[in-house]
């Protein structure tokens, strides 16, 4: 019984784990049908801000939660006023660009910090189920990433930023004539992109090997899931990453963590076979 | 339409270059010909995404499937046999029946874009993964141990048909090498300009057009992708050749962007264009590697935004264009014309 | 008793979600006969084409076509059986020349060099000598469109459906697609669809008139133009039971 | 520190003129007199970097005080450093280069063991001496190549006795999904059961996983005594934070063979990290004079920006140091000599203490340690002098069988 609990605790954090490095990928290509291959940099650079912050004696709260988000997004503003606004419409040329971009990323945190980096611990402790213990940072995730869920939902249903982002994602043309400049809003959406990239990867200092190449065992999974779901932001990202965290945890506890994985790939594989527009452009049609 | 033109610079070209590969022992020293021997290597491999993908329009991210299957399948083979001939025909054999199957699955379920290259950049994964848990003894074929994550060393270099103890030398391997390019680029020049190569350009075009008009583009498509991996196949059989070594880091991430980087930097809807763009870019790796000044990553990535930037069409595109330009400026009436983007 | 009509369709019916685009329609076309197809927007016109070519398949109902049932075949085995499109926004081969597209569409039946032969004879009949060399995704609009044609010409089909092919012409060449249009048909049945009622009544005799997806009437021209029901339709207004 | 670009001395006579050359290019057109050319090849961009940047910096300061000491057969060495960038390809270039163009007299390099089957060959091949010195998992046999790593059967057989006598006989293996991780685990479930241990199971990882959460309930179902790990890179570093934050270290102690090759102790939180017991050949913290003198030496030239300075590190600086002695005896640089001069069972005082070559194995006797993290650095328990490398010496005879070039997996 207590074991039920703590696999059923460690298929939820693998979901909530799947979600959150998949939740700025798919903002960005829900909403600019770009894939931003920088993405696990992003990721890298919200680990190294918590990083970084806490050792110049910063709050370890205010910096994954507060910090790496601002500090992550107003890099992502940059990079979409120097490199991406360039780029729109050409997805293979934003590819190209954004790997590069990912190199200079690791090349350059390389040069500044080296590589390697003294971590943060995890400010949480451990917890008992029976005879079993588990970290308590595990559901903190989850509900983090139910967090970010709601308040993605909340702000594309109920802000005027989120009536805008619908009608452009809806349609980009329409949008623009109805007065909305859409430079604007892939400017901040992308930022928005950066911003939760930072988030996640702060959240996951406490838990994750800190090194300036750690964004490369993200990436393709992240790439995986965010497709996987399609290009309804929200339901594409939700039931993708439910789907596949489940698979892999179930796998990974039955059999090795290898088998995990090599299923988490042949379940991707299968179901863009079979939904060769992601769940979401099936079963979630023009939602958000 | 015959193309009177574009092919016949091509086969001028082709058959300087293929004196030039010749002669080149001669000029260069040992090192030199050996590090051009991987990269006329790799150009085929480059050749074999910029024609599925420039000409057929299949963005395949795994490229490195065909290439890494055809590297064991070399290895595996020559090992067994003793003999590379057999090793290399294999080595074409594996991958092409391969992307048939995973051709079949994809392209007639219907799937394209970004979500046909996530499945053949996670069929490249899987692949990974699996070849990398091959460490450990029960994984042999013949007498050809897998290795694992520690690759197959000491695989036997391609020898002279029907003789396998007659070994090519690095020249030869060399002069192997590079007329292999250039007869796959002839190859693929070949078939583009023939109604095969129309069809998948038409489709490529316009997939709904060219159903109407009583194309089945599913099968057209197929072709492309297995002739492609059929070329994957032989370049990684070429590869390991050089090397005498094969691991699977060869389907990893990295190298499936390469490529990818390779037709890019090269230009789309050429062939020269992807050779170009991987000779220059295996030249830089190189030239990196040579100094320590400055991270490799960052020069690598600094140089890749560079060229999406400054030269988004690619090389190749961009330098036929120029020429054009001042060609009919000149003389109004000479048109270079080549198979267009 | 009756001859095998070239085209027919029994309870042709399609719907997305909740709405029936297409409506148990049935539809019989005689060889070499040319029928206009009109409604308003929305009425489903194009979607029928869809069905007709294989590119939907129907959700209920079967195409024949010379009594063989073609419904579920891929658009390509269609055109095979000597269908031909022009479809409502062009497609076209962007990125290759006027001359280029005509071959294909050709080469599909004839040799390389037939093909050549019969792109040249087309490109003389829609008067595209002259743009023979330019790529296609440089011309106009118009200019497009008769590529189009041409490439539907060149596959040389029994039955061509052209999908408003007067759209965004010219008055001179309005005229000169009209005449075109009678001049295939000596030889090949079409359905045409369209919404310019001039045009319409240069080259109709039978139209059937679509609406929310199904046959409101087929009549000769003028009795249909007429038609209360068909003028309450086009004016927006509700449809009197 | 000059790190020299590349040759220029193009040597034209050697360039392969005639397309029927000989496959195998004897090396023997290297000028007689200018620098003893040393090249070295390591990782120093890509994840491998953090291994291969202290390699480099050992090599460096090795061919420093050799220089400064009037060089070799008064000749000065000239260091040739490749960045092969965590890429083999790259390796079987760069060493094509070392080998053919540059023409090198002796090759330092190689981390993974992907990366040194890539380039043994090579180096057999163009006949150029090769030194690898990572820790690796053992079997090597090639009279052209000496191994200066430590091997399972000199580290691990020491730590899981140690282990198991402090904290019980029921064991739990963890380790990377590759050859190393798979052939240590192996070794370790010999040693455990020598002791009369038992394991419980053994669980590999590739190396890119991140989630540990299932693995960390797997073993906990199993409820075993203690865990040995053979994890490996940043991603698995992952892995003693999830264990940490899951509140078991105290639960279950670890002892591993590859924490802290990458600065695991410094970079994790002293909580993390505590209490966790490795084996190597060598630690920083050592604190003999020729330690101390050692780690100064590098600090001294890289500041703070220092990396942990680590076994490799300091096989690296031995090898350099032993391959010196042997052109010294030998009076020539000349590959077959230099080998026959090592064979004699040279060895060398380093900062890890004695370290003899082996001539049967071309593998080196040399001091394994035992040390324990505390406060993020290696508290050194216990000191196992003059280990031997059994486990390679079980497969390999290079007096008997001089031509061997196997990488043997040691059957256990």
């Amino acid at each position: 019984m207590d074991i039920a609990i703590i696999v059923g605790l460690d298929i939820i954090s693998g979901i909530a784990s799947l979600l959150l490095i998949s939740a700025g990928l798919a903002v960005i290509f829900g909403m600019m049908k770009i894939i931003n291959l920088a993405h696990g940099e992003f990721l890298m650079l919200g680990a190294y801000t918590t990083v970084l912050s806490v050792s110049a004696g910063v709050n370890i709260w205010l910096a994954m939660l507060v910090i790496s988000p601002v500090v992550v997004g107003l890099f992502g503003v940059i990079v979409e006023r120097c490199l991406i606004q360039f780029l729109y419409g050409r997805l293979v040329d934003t590819m190209l660009a954004t790997w590069g971009l990912s190199l200079v990323i690791v090349g350059a945190t390389t040069m500044i910090f080296g590589n390697t980096i003294v971590g943060v611990a995890s400010p949480l402790g451990g917890f008992s189920v029976g005879q079993y213990q588990t970290s308590l940072y595990t559901p903190f995730l989850a509900v983090m990433a139910i967090l970010l869920m709601v308040l993605i939902w909340a702000v594309m249903r109920f802000t005027r930023a989120g009536l805008i982002a619908r009608a452009v994602m809806q349609n980009p043309e329409m949008a623009a004539t109805l007065g909305v400049n859409p430079a604007k809003v892939y400017m901040a959406t992308f930022g928005a992109g950066a911003a939760i990239s930072g988030l996640a990867g702060g959240l996951l200092a406490p838990v994750a090997g800190i090194v300036p190449t750690m964004g490369a065992a993200y990436i393709a999974k992240a790439f995986i899931t965010v497709v996987g779901g399609g290009t309804s932001i929200l339901w594409g990202l939700i039931s993708a990453s439910g789907l596949f965290g489940f698979i892999n945890q179930i796998a990974a506890f039955l059999t090795t963590p290898v088998f995990g994985e090599v299923i988490l790939f042949i379940s991707a594989v299968i179901l863009i076979r079979l939904l060769p527009l992601g769940i979401s452009g099936k079963f979630f049609k023009g939602r958000l | 339409m015959p193309k009177i033109h574009g092919m016949t610079i091509a086969l001028i070209g082709s058959a300087i270059a293929a004196v030039g590969v010749m002669i080149a022992p001669l000029f260069v020293d040992l090192f030199q010909i050996m590090q051009l021997t991987v990269f006329a290597a790799m150009a085929i491999l480059a050749l074999s995404l910029g024609f599925i993908w420039g000409y057929g329009g299949i963005l395949c991210f795994g490229q490195t499937s065909f290439f890494g299957l055809g590297a064991y399948a070399y290895a595996v083979a020559a090992i067994n046999f003793g003999d590379s001939t057999p090793a290399i025909v294999l080595a074409i054999i594996v991958p092409v029946i391969f992307a048939a199957l995973l051709g079949y699955f994809i392209i007639y379920g219907g799937v394209s874009d970004v979500y046909l290259g996530v499945i053949t950049l996670t069929v490249s994964l899987i692949l990974l993964n699996l070849v990398n848990s091959t460490a450990g003894d029960v994984y042999k074929i013949g007498t050809a141990r897998l290795g694992g994550f520690n690759g197959i060393p000491g695989v036997p270099t391609i020898n002279m048909p029907g003789d396998s103890s007659y070994i090519l030398s690095p020249e030869q391997a060399w002069i192997l090498t590079g007329l292999a390019l250039i007869a796959v680029y002839l190859g693929l020049r070949v078939l583009i300009a023939s109604t095969f190569g129309r069809v998948i350009i038409a489709i490529r075009e316009n997939e709904t057009r060219a159903a109407l008009l009583g194309y089945d583009p599913r099968i057209y498509k197929l072709l492309t992708f297995m002739i492609g991996g059929a070329v994957a196949g032989f370049a990684g059989a070429l590869y390991v050749n050089w090397g005498a070594f094969v691991s699977p880091t060869i389907f990893a991430l990295g190298l499936s962007a390469q490529i990818i980087i390779w037709v890019i930097i090269g230009g789309r809807g050429t062939l020269v264009g992807p050779i170009i763009g991987c000779l220059l870019v295996q030249w830089m790796v190189t030239e990196i590697g040579s100094q320590q000044t400055l991270d490799a990553s960052f020069i690598l990535g600094a140089v890749l935004i560079g060229f999406v930037l400054l030269v988004p069409k690619g090389i190749a595109p961009t330098v036929r264009d120029f020429v054009a330009a001042r060609l009919s400026r000149s003389n109004s009436d000479t048109v270079i014309e080549d198979v267009k983007q | 008793m009756s001859v095998t009509p070239l085209l027919e369709t029994k309870n042709l019916t399609i719907r997305f979600g909740g709405v029936t685009a297409v409506n148990n329609v049935n539809f019989t076309l005689r060889e070499q006969e040319l029928r206009c197809l009109i409604g308003p927007n929305g009425a489903g016109k194009s979607t029928f084409f869809k069905l007709l070519t294989g590119q939907l398949q129907p959700t209920e109902g079967h195409v024949h076509l010379r009594g063989k049932d073609i419904s579920g075949a891929f658009p390509h085995q269609i055109s095979r059986l000597g269908v031909g499109i022009k479809t409502q926004v062009p497609n076209v081969f962007d990125a290759m020349t006027v001359e280029e597209n005509l071959w294909i569409a050709a080469r599909q039946k004839h040799t390389p060099i037939f093909s050549s032969d019969l792109a040249e004879a087309i490109m003389t009949q829609l008067r595209l000598t002259g743009i023979a060399k330019r790529e296609v995704g440089q011309l106009s609009h118009g200019q497009r469109q008769w590529v189009e044609i041409g490439t539907v010409l060149a596959g040389e089909p029994d039955l061509i459906l052209l999908d408003e092919p007067a759209a965004g012409m010219t008055h001179d060449e309005v005229d000169r697609t009209a005449e075109l249009i009678l001049e295939i048909n000596k030889k090949r049945a079409l359905v045409v669809v369209e919404h310019d009622m001039q045009f319409i009544r240069k080259i109709a005799k039978t139209v059937t008139v679509l609406h929310q997806g199904a046959v409101l009437i087929e009549e000769d021209v003028h009795t249909a133009l007429q038609d209360k029901r068909v003028q309450d339709v086009y004016l927006g207004k509700g449809l009197a039971v | 520190m000059s790190i020299s670009r590349r040759s220029f001395l193009r040597n034209s006579a050697a360039g392969g003129v005639a397309l029927a050359a000989p496959s195998l290019i004897a090396n023997v057109a290297r000028a007689a007199d200018g620098p003893i050319k040393l090249g070295s090849l390591h990782d120093l961009s890509g994840p491998l970097a953090a291994t291969g940047e202290p390699m480099v910096y050992a090599t460096q300061l090795a061919v420093k005080e050799i220089n400064e000491s009037g060089g070799l057969l008064g000749r000065e060495i000239e260091l040739i450093n490749y960045d092969t960038q965590s890429n083999i390809q790259l390796y079987s270039q760069f060493a094509q280069q070392l080998a053919v163009r540059d023409k090198v007299d002796v090759v330092h390099g190689g981390i993974t063991s992907a990366s040194r089957e890539a380039i043994r060959p090579i180096f057999n091949r163009f006949r150029t001496m090769y030194f690898y010195n990572t820790l690796y998992e053992g079997g090597v046999c090639d009279r052209n190549t000496f191994n200066f790593g430590t091997t399972p059967a000199q580290t691990v057989e020491k730590l899981v006795p140690y282990a198991m006598d402090l904290w019980g006989k029921k064991v739990y293996i963890i380790a990377a999904d590759y050859n190393y991780g798979q052939i240590t685990a192996k070794w370790m479930r010999k040693y455990v059961e020598d002791n009369g241990g038992e394991v419980l199971s053994t669980d590999f990882f590739p190396l890119d996983v991140t989630n540990f959460g299932p693995s960390i309930s797997r073993i906990q179902a199993a409820k075993p005594d203690m865990l040995l790990s053979a994890m490996v890179g940043g991603n698995h570093t992952a892995f003693y934070r999830q264990w940490v934050a899951a509140g078991l270290k105290d639960e279950i102690p670890i002892a591993s063979t590859t924490f802290g090759l990458v600065n695991e102790p410094a970079t994790l939180e002293a909580a993390e990290s505590n209490g966790v017991l490795g084996s190597y050949g060598y630690f920083e913290e050592l604190q003999t004079p020729a330690s101390k003198a050692f780690v100064d030496a590098i600090k001294a030239e890289h500041g703070d920006k220092t990396p942990y300075i680590n076994e490799p590190a300091a096989a690296t600086y031995e090898a350099v140091h032993l391959w010196a002695k042997g052109v010294a005896i030998a009076g020539t640089a000349d590959r077959m000599p230099v080998i026959e001069a090592l064979e004699t069972g040279l060895s060398f005082d380093g900062p890890s203490g004695n370290v003899l070559i082996d001539p049967i194995t071309h593998h080196v006797t040399r001091n394994a340690y035992l040390a324990e993290v505390k406060d993020k650095a290696w508290n050194v328990l216990e000191t196992f002098p003059d280990q031997q490398p059994l486990d390679t010496a079980a497969v390999c005879d290079l007096k008997a069988n001089p031509n061997d070039t196997t990488h043997y997996e040691i059957d256990i």
